[in-house]
């Protein structure tokens, strides 16, 4: 039984055909990353899993239970967290209480102290800020919040969408530092990314998406050095 | 126009400030509505007058006390706000915002109507024996049904306020009005969301029915009465921005009250909506802007 | 099907349905007439929103503003300077129009839109109401009467009802063939593109401000042609009939739930209207407010069920049958 | 199915007949025959139509002023019929104008194509104006019932009839009783200030401020307001401190009760008391019901029922028996004897011809009315020549007629005791 | 002849710098594509150029006439015709009156507007769809609906902001030969673009931003080459990567 698959998932969208015929398997504590130009429907697929979006035909399955039925909040529930692209983070609400959200549903709600504490010291610079309203943050501490929220929620499968997004490069290493981080304390991480090379340096495995449909797949070692890679993302 | 003498004006002070209370618990219902839904809710009116009339008849067949009938009042507004949103307003969230307008000008087509077939059209007060005093400092008097509106007033949104801000729902329910897609990520169920928040407006202007009731008249049609005001003092307050309507409550109750001091009757209604159409041209965020804090 | 024969076809709908409609006030009685006259004018007042809340995409709460002015604006000319009522209804046309402008160019001018639009309109139809109410106080309290004149073509006044009825069915067919030069021209296009989507449009060189109150102006002026009809046809106007919440609602009413942004939706949302209006009504009288209970009711069955209104409802259906026609 | 029939044009629905309305409306689709059941097309009925507001802000008062209409011809059924027309029953068809031009004229219509004999209402002075121009139209004759618009009657037309007191008979009757009861007890009356609706509360009071000087009284102030005001503590307290002898005050009923407890609340007590001057809440039985306490001593110029008519007395009788919902007011008296016009000339005339009709009831001399008064009879304006407007007090929980005296059942307490007197 | 000349651009919004002291000039008839990391400031500066936005400080000069300030509707009318990154369609109309509203801001007409709109469906390859919703295409269409609708306008310069971003292949080979297609008529083009392939393949000139700032300015050859460039665009840990 795998971790998560989503199996020929169809998307469509105002009659617009989005994804098609995705298959994709994800194993438990790797790292997988979606590459893709933009609107090849990454975040599509995302939104998809999260149940925000309905597939037209396909199933997605996260340990053997189908969940491409769920409301997203039974989703989020069973563990799978999306951390929205543009963080999605309320900012009229302060730091704090951003992070209480996270831990919104029961479960985590019972783990919030523990939760708490590992925010924190995954990111100091939020506590430190915990009283600010999470709206008057900088891009990359708003990106922290976002994550962090993201681990209050107890997942299990945390996907990113596009974290590095406007950041300076310093701030996505800080970011992906911290992915590998929560990837090494046992969740497993989906990734989405423009920035082609450092998701896949990062990601154990990777899936290459163009025009709603996966082109490439393998291990993410492999895909660096595939010269279609490199020719699609650098013109060279 | 007139210039008013001294007393007059002190009068007028007073009982805009009270007024204003009570225009602002109404329109806090409406403006929670509106920053979580974005829906302009016609039927606000007919869910006061619902309230008013609940405690007019828990007061006069049963005998409970007008203030204490919101135990029932309030809940029951709740339910009723609830369930005309699960079941009417949800099935057009995605539709635009002309249409949820309209739905809710039905919606309130309909329960007024129903209230005059139910309860017929006539005009009832409620008097409380123990309530027919006033209290008068100097020249001015104020009205003792009308200090415990505005004292109920300043309760219900301090209790609103506090609710919003220290309850995880009250959280989920400012965070849902901020970032939908955000309140989706940590597992807010968005349709709950919807309809409590709906059912918390309903209540709110259901107590403010049951606070009015005591110093007003009850009829199916008294609703219409304040709901444009309410209207009126959402925008000034900041659609969605509740601590705002409250305030902007209270400069509605001013401008009417001591407007009617130096113009006649019909022009102190023109002041509010000159005001309101100044505040929507050149402060369309409101006076106290759009946010929560 | 070529676009010659469905022209044709279009022009003997069109000459079959005018011949009906101008033979119709023989074969039925006054209240029959009247019924119609009443879904003609609202038909036409819907036509005139229309092209600017449907077309334009500015959705406006307070048409009756321009409908009470154009109502007093002719009265008024007609009582104290002796103006004909005809040449009343031009000018109320300007008066309307030029309130319009007036209100559209600060609305326009700092980008109300959605429901802020639709409040302020509100809140100007409320002010007129309150400033009608608070003038009329003296010398018309109780609503300003049109004395009953001879009946003649030129004083604007008939004993019988069908020549209401004619000039209802001219306006309403002049505003109808106005709607489609609208559809087809370019002021139409533009319209729809800025209701669309403003940015897009300002970028394909649409001067929005400009259109927008272009748009309020034709609508502004023809509401206001009404308000004069209606003022002639019942001889009295007062505050409430002419600036009131009800009229701005009775207006809009007939294009959203007939189409609006369409030809003919808004006179088809007023003839389902009127007539649903009449037939609970009668069914239910008696009953206190049960005849408006159900109105309610299937207002809001209509809303949720046919949310763009009847023909654009029909419109989808007939896109899917279309489509599923051509998968098959 | 009698019974049904009768609730159906009253307007009153209890919570039974709301039920089983309720219940038909589902079936209503699938059986639009049912209202031709219900009214029961019963052969030789003297068809009556009868167009009020039952619904909207205006739904109480025009109830009240339909089911005085019912009652009257309820009453002649039950007594037989149109005797001269060899007993025939009359039915009234009731419609809602919900305070419209545009749907009143729909019903007068509608009412004159169904076969009506004659056109009752329609209370609000804009909608009667348009009906009574349609029944003018078509020969039909219009009994006006409350609306006050001048205006209506003249226009010359022939058709249209009002019995009750005009305005003028109101205004003229304020300031005399005002005189009145300055005179006789000593109170020196000179200033009086008015606080008014806008409509006709505004006729009224331009009326009234155009009559006061031939009275001997100075109106050194009106105060304003508008139809469905939240609130009237400004507007008092600043026609309190106008400090005149006497304030006439004319409005509706729920502006009235609005007005009554701000008046009481800030003691408003000038020496020749408040006086209602055609006012909807001051001698309205359904303000008493309501304020209680608050109502006693309260006085008003209005038209009223003859107390001292046996007749007027069964009316009453009748009208609670049957009317739960509903109070018996002020209302109720000049619609019942509009009806009563009516009933009269079709017995005299002995036929429904509109035109034979008309002049029957231009020639009406009805001695045996509900109303004060003398014998209804119309001018060539169609206005009832002997109506006249009582002085009413509220006096231990009861309107009472207290002025002129032949109509009088007791002497008005005057000056009215204060606010905090009142038990 | 310089068509198009910007000095000195500078937009902030709150506290953020998003253009910094930005000039160029753009050549008639020349293909120059704006690279850069995703945030850098190129969908600013379009909006700065197409007249969404006015810039805090700084002038552009359009065929040698100060435009600074003015709005995007008389921009059109000068010549200068925009794309945006996600297509802004007229949702509810058909793709044939979608492109005809462009049309019509030169020719008053239905009918020649109607013509002139067919004539550039066909000749993006949308003549088929012309009666379809523009709601239903799909994102190829849309992309050649967007660029169909601002060549309508019939500019002297337009500006196309990523119209290749998320299409396959053969969807962006038949725009790379459009756009070829429409600088072959003469008319200028400016473009942003994120798919080297498609940038270095058509610009005559690249210039590079980043931070709102103008970094590098070339050929394209020498700005792929150009370490600064990329470090600047394709990240550090690109160059780490190629090391490794």
């Amino acid at each position: 039984m795998s971790f998560l698959k989503a199996d020929e998932i169809n998307v469509q969208y105002e009659d617009m055909h989005v994804l098609q015929e995705v298959t994709m398997e994800i194993d438990q504590q790797k790292i997988v990353t979606i590459v893709g130009a933009n609107g090849a429907g990454k975040t599509t697929f995302l939104k998809t899993i999260a149940g925000i979006l309905r597939p037209t035909s396909g199933e997605i399955r996260f340990l053997g239970d189908r969940i491409d039925h769920l409301y997203p909040h039974k989703i989020v529930e069973k563990g799978l967290v999306r951390i929205p692209e543009g963080r999605k983070i309320f900012p009229s609400l302060s730091v704090l209480e951003n992070l209480e959200l996270g831990s919104y549903l029961p479960k985590p709600k019972a783990k919030r102290p523990e939760s708490l504490e590992k925010v924190f010291f995954l990111f100091p610079v939020l506590k430190e800020r915990s009283k600010q309203l999470a709206g008057t943050l900088s891009g990359g501490e708003q990106q922290m919040l976002a994550i962090g929220r993201g681990i209050m929620s107890l997942p299990r499968l945390l996907m990113l969408d596009e974290p590095s997004l406007g950041l300076a490069p310093v701030l996505v290493r800080e970011i992906f530092r911290s992915v590998r981080e929560i990837n090494k304390q046992g969740t497993t991480i989906l990734l989405v990314e423009q920035n082609v090379f450092t998701a896949l340096d990062l990601a154990h495995d990777g899936y290459v998406l163009e025009n709603g449909r996966i082109v490439l797949k393998g291990k993410s070692k492999d895909l660096l050095h595939n010269e279609h890679i490199k020719e699609a993302f650098l013109g060279i | 126009m007139t210039i008013p003498g001294i007393p007059l004006l002190l009068q007028a002070i007073v009982n805009g400030i009270l007024m204003g209370g009570v225009y602002g618990l109404i329109a806090v219902g409406l403006t929670l509505i509106f920053g979580v839904m974005n829906i302009i809710n016609f039927a606000h009116g007919a869910f006061m007058m619902l309230g008013m009339y609940a405690t007019y008849w828990l007061y006069v067949l049963l005998g409970i006390d007008p203030y204490l009938s919101l135990l029932l009042t309030i809940p029951l507004l709740f339910i009723v706000g609830l369930l005309i949103e699960r079941f009417l307003i949800a099935q057009v969230l995605d539709a635009p915002g002309h249409n949820q307008l309209l739905l809710t000008l039905g919606i309130s087509l309909f329960i007024e109507n129903f209230a005059i077939c139910l309860w017929s059209p006539n005009f009832r007060t409620l008097e409380i024996p123990y309530l027919q005093n006033v209290v008068n400092i100097g020249t001015v008097m104020i009205s003792i049904p009308k200090v415990i509106a505005f004292l109920s007033a300043i309760i219900f949104t301090a209790l609103l306020y506090y609710f919003l801000k220290k309850t995880d729902m009250g959280k989920a329910i400012r965070a849902a009005s901020e970032e939908k897609e955000g309140a989706l990520t940590v597992g807010i169920n968005l349709k709950k969301i919807y309809y409590v928040a709906f059912g918390i407006g309903a209540a709110c202007v259901g107590a403010a029915g049951t606070v009015i009731a005591p110093f007003f008249y009850v009829n199916p049609h008294v609703g219409g009465i304040f709901v444009i005001v309410a209207f009126v003092v959402v925008v000034l307050g900041g659609m969605g921005n509740f601590i705002g309507a409250f305030f902007a409550g209270l400069i509605i109750g001013l401008a009417e009250s001591v407007g009617a001091a130096f113009v006649p009757g019909q022009v102190k209604q023109f002041i509010i909506y000159f005001i309101f159409i100044l505040v929507l041209l050149f402060k369309p965020e409101g006076l106290f802007g759009r946010s929560n804090e | 099907m070529s676009s010659t024969t469905q022209y044709t076809r279009n022009i003997l709908v069109i000459v079959v349905a005018g011949f009906i409609l101008i033979i119709l006030p023989h074969f039925i009685g006054d209240y029959y007439i009247h019924m119609a006259t009443m879904i003609l004018l609202y038909g036409y007042l819907g036509l005139a929103w229309n092209i600017l809340g449907g077309y334009a995409g500015q959705f406006s709460f307070g048409h009756a503003a321009f409908f009470g002015v154009g109502a007093f604006t002719s009265t008024l000319l007609q009582l104290n300077i002796g103006v004909n009522p005809w040449i009343g209804m031009f000018l109320a046309g300007i008066a309307g129009m030029l309130l319009g402008l007036f209100i559209g160019a600060l609305c326009f001018r700092y980008g109300l839109r959605g429901p802020y639009f639709a409040l302020a309109m509100l809140a100007l139809a409320e002010m007129l109401r309150l400033l009608a109410v608070q003038w009329m106080t003296v010398k018309y309290p109780l609503g300003i009467n049109i004395p009953i004149n001879t009946d003649s073509f030129w004083n604007f006044q008939f004993d019988k009802k069908a020549p209401y009825y004619y000039i209802m069915l001219f306006m309403t067919a002049a505003a109808l063939y106005l709607t489609h030069i609208i559809e087809v021209k370019r002021i139409g296009s533009y319209f729809k593109a800025i209701r669309e989507n403003e940015a897009a449009a300002e970028s394909l060189g649409i001067n929005l401000f400009k259109y927008k109150l272009l748009a309020m102006a034709i609508s502004s002026f023809l509401t206001a042609m009404g308000g004069t009809f209606y003022a002639q046809y019942y001889l009295i106007v007062d505050e409430e009939a002419a600036f009131g919440v009800n009229g701005s609602i009775e207006i809009l009413l007939g294009p959203i739930i007939g189409g609006a942004g369409t030809v003919f939706g808004p006179v088809l949302g007023a003839g389902v209207l009127e007539c649903l209006s009449e037939v609970t009504r009668d069914v239910f009288e008696g009953y206190g407010g049960v005849h408006l209970m159900v109105y309610g009711v299937i207002l809001v069955i209509t809303i949720i069920f046919l949310p763009e209104g009847i023909l654009g409802g029909l419109q989808l259906i007939f896109r899917k049958l279309k489509k599923r026609g051509r998968r098959h | 199915m009698k019974e049904k029939s009768k609730d159906s044009q009253t307007g009153k629905v209890d919570r039974r007949t709301f039920l089983k309305t309720a219940g038909m409306a589902g079936v209503a689709v699938s059986t639009m025959g049912f209202p031709a059941v219900l009214r029961g097309a019963a052969p030789k009925e003297i068809l009556i139509g009868s167009i009020h507001p039952t619904t909207g802000w205006c739904a109480y008062d025009g109830t009240c002023a339909a089911q005085g209409v019912q009652l009257a011809i309820d009453l002649k059924n039950a007594a037989g019929g149109i005797k001269s027309m060899g007993g025939a029953k009359l039915k009234v068809l009731l419609k809602d104008s919900q305070s419209k031009p545009k749907v009143g004229e729909a019903a007068a219509q509608k009412l004159i194509r169904d076969g009506c004999v004659a056109l009752m209402g329609c209370f609000n002075s804009p909608v009667t104006l348009v009906t009574t121009k349609v029944a003018e139209r078509k020969g039909i004759p219009h009994l006006i019932t409350i609306a006050v618009a001048d205006e209506i009657l003249q226009r010359g037309f022939k058709y249209t009839f009002r019995s009750q007191p005009d305005t003028q008979d109101m205004s003229e009757g304020t300031c005399k009783y005002v005189r009145h009861l300055s005179d006789k007890f000593k109170k020196d009356i000179k200033t009086a200030s008015i606080m008014h609706i806008n409509g006709f509360g505004a006729v009224i009071a331009n009326k009234v401020e155009k009559l006061a000087p031939q009275y001997g009284l100075e109106i050194i102030g009106k105060v304003s307001y508008n139809f469905g005001a939240a609130d009237l503590t400004t507007e008092i307290s600043k026609l309190k401190g106008m400090n005149a002898d006497v304030i006439l005050d004319c409005g509706y009923l729920a502006d009235g009760i609005l007005k009554i407890k701000t008046y009481n609340d800030m003691k408003v007590e000038p020496k020749g008391g408040i006086i209602g001057a055609a006012n909807g809440a001051f001698s309205n039985k359904a303000m008493v019901k309501q304020l209680g306490r608050l109502s006693e001593f309260l006085m008003d110029t209005n038209y009223f029922y003859n107390p001292k008519s046996p007749l007027a007395e069964k009316v009453i009788k009748e009208y609670n028996k049957r009317f739960t919902k509903v109070i018996f007011q002020s209302h109720v008296a000049p619609t019942f004897d509009a009806a009563l016009v009516l009933i009269d000339a079709l017995e005299r005339s002995g036929t429904t011809d509109p035109k034979k009709l008309r002049d029957a009831i231009a020639k009406t001399s009805l001695k045996d009315h509900v109303m004060t008064g003398g014998p209804i009879e119309f001018d060539s304006t169609g206005q009832n020549k002997n109506a006249i407007a009582n002085l009413l007090q509220v006096q231990k929980r009861t309107v009472k007629l207290v002025m002129p005296k032949e109509y009088a059942v007791t002497d008005p307490v005057y000056p009215i005791p204060s606010w905090s007197s009142k038990t | 002849m310089i068509i198009l000349k910007v000095n000195d651009f500078n937009k902030a919004f709150g506290g953020l710098q998003a253009i910094k002291d930005f000039s160029f000039e753009l050549e008639k008839g020349e293909i120059l594509g704006i690279i850069g990391p995703n945030g850098a400031g190129k969908t600013t500066l379009f909006n700065l150029i197409s007249g969404f936005y006015s810039p805090d400080t700084g002038t552009a000069l359009f065929k040698g006439e100060d435009v600074t300030g003015l709005r995007p509707y008389q921009l059109c009318k000068r010549g200068l015709a925009r794309t945006f990154q996600i297509p802004q369609l007229f949702t509810n109309l058909t793709v044939l009156e979608n492109v005809r509203i462009g049309s019509y801001s030169r020719i008053t007409s239905s009918r020649e507007a109607t013509q002139e709109a067919l004539r550039i469906l066909d000749t993006v390859g949308l003549y088929e769809k012309r009666n379809e919703l523009a709601s239903v295409l799909s994102i190829g269409h849309r992309k050649n609906m967007e660029l169909a609708k601002a060549l309508a306008t019939g500019p002297e310069l337009i500006l196309l902001d990523e119209v290749v971003a998320g299409l396959n292949p053969k969807e962006t080979d038949t725009i790379i030969e459009h756009i070829i297609r429409i600088q072959k008529q003469g008319i200028t083009v400016l473009l942003i673009e994120h798919v080297m392939k498609a940038i270095m393949s058509l610009s005559n000139r690249i210039i590079v931003i980043h931070y709102g700032k103008n970094i590098a300015e070339g050929r394209p050859g020498k700005i792929s080459k150009d370490p600064k460039v990329i470090e600047a665009y394709l990240g550090e840990e690109y160059v780490f990567s190629k090391s490794r």
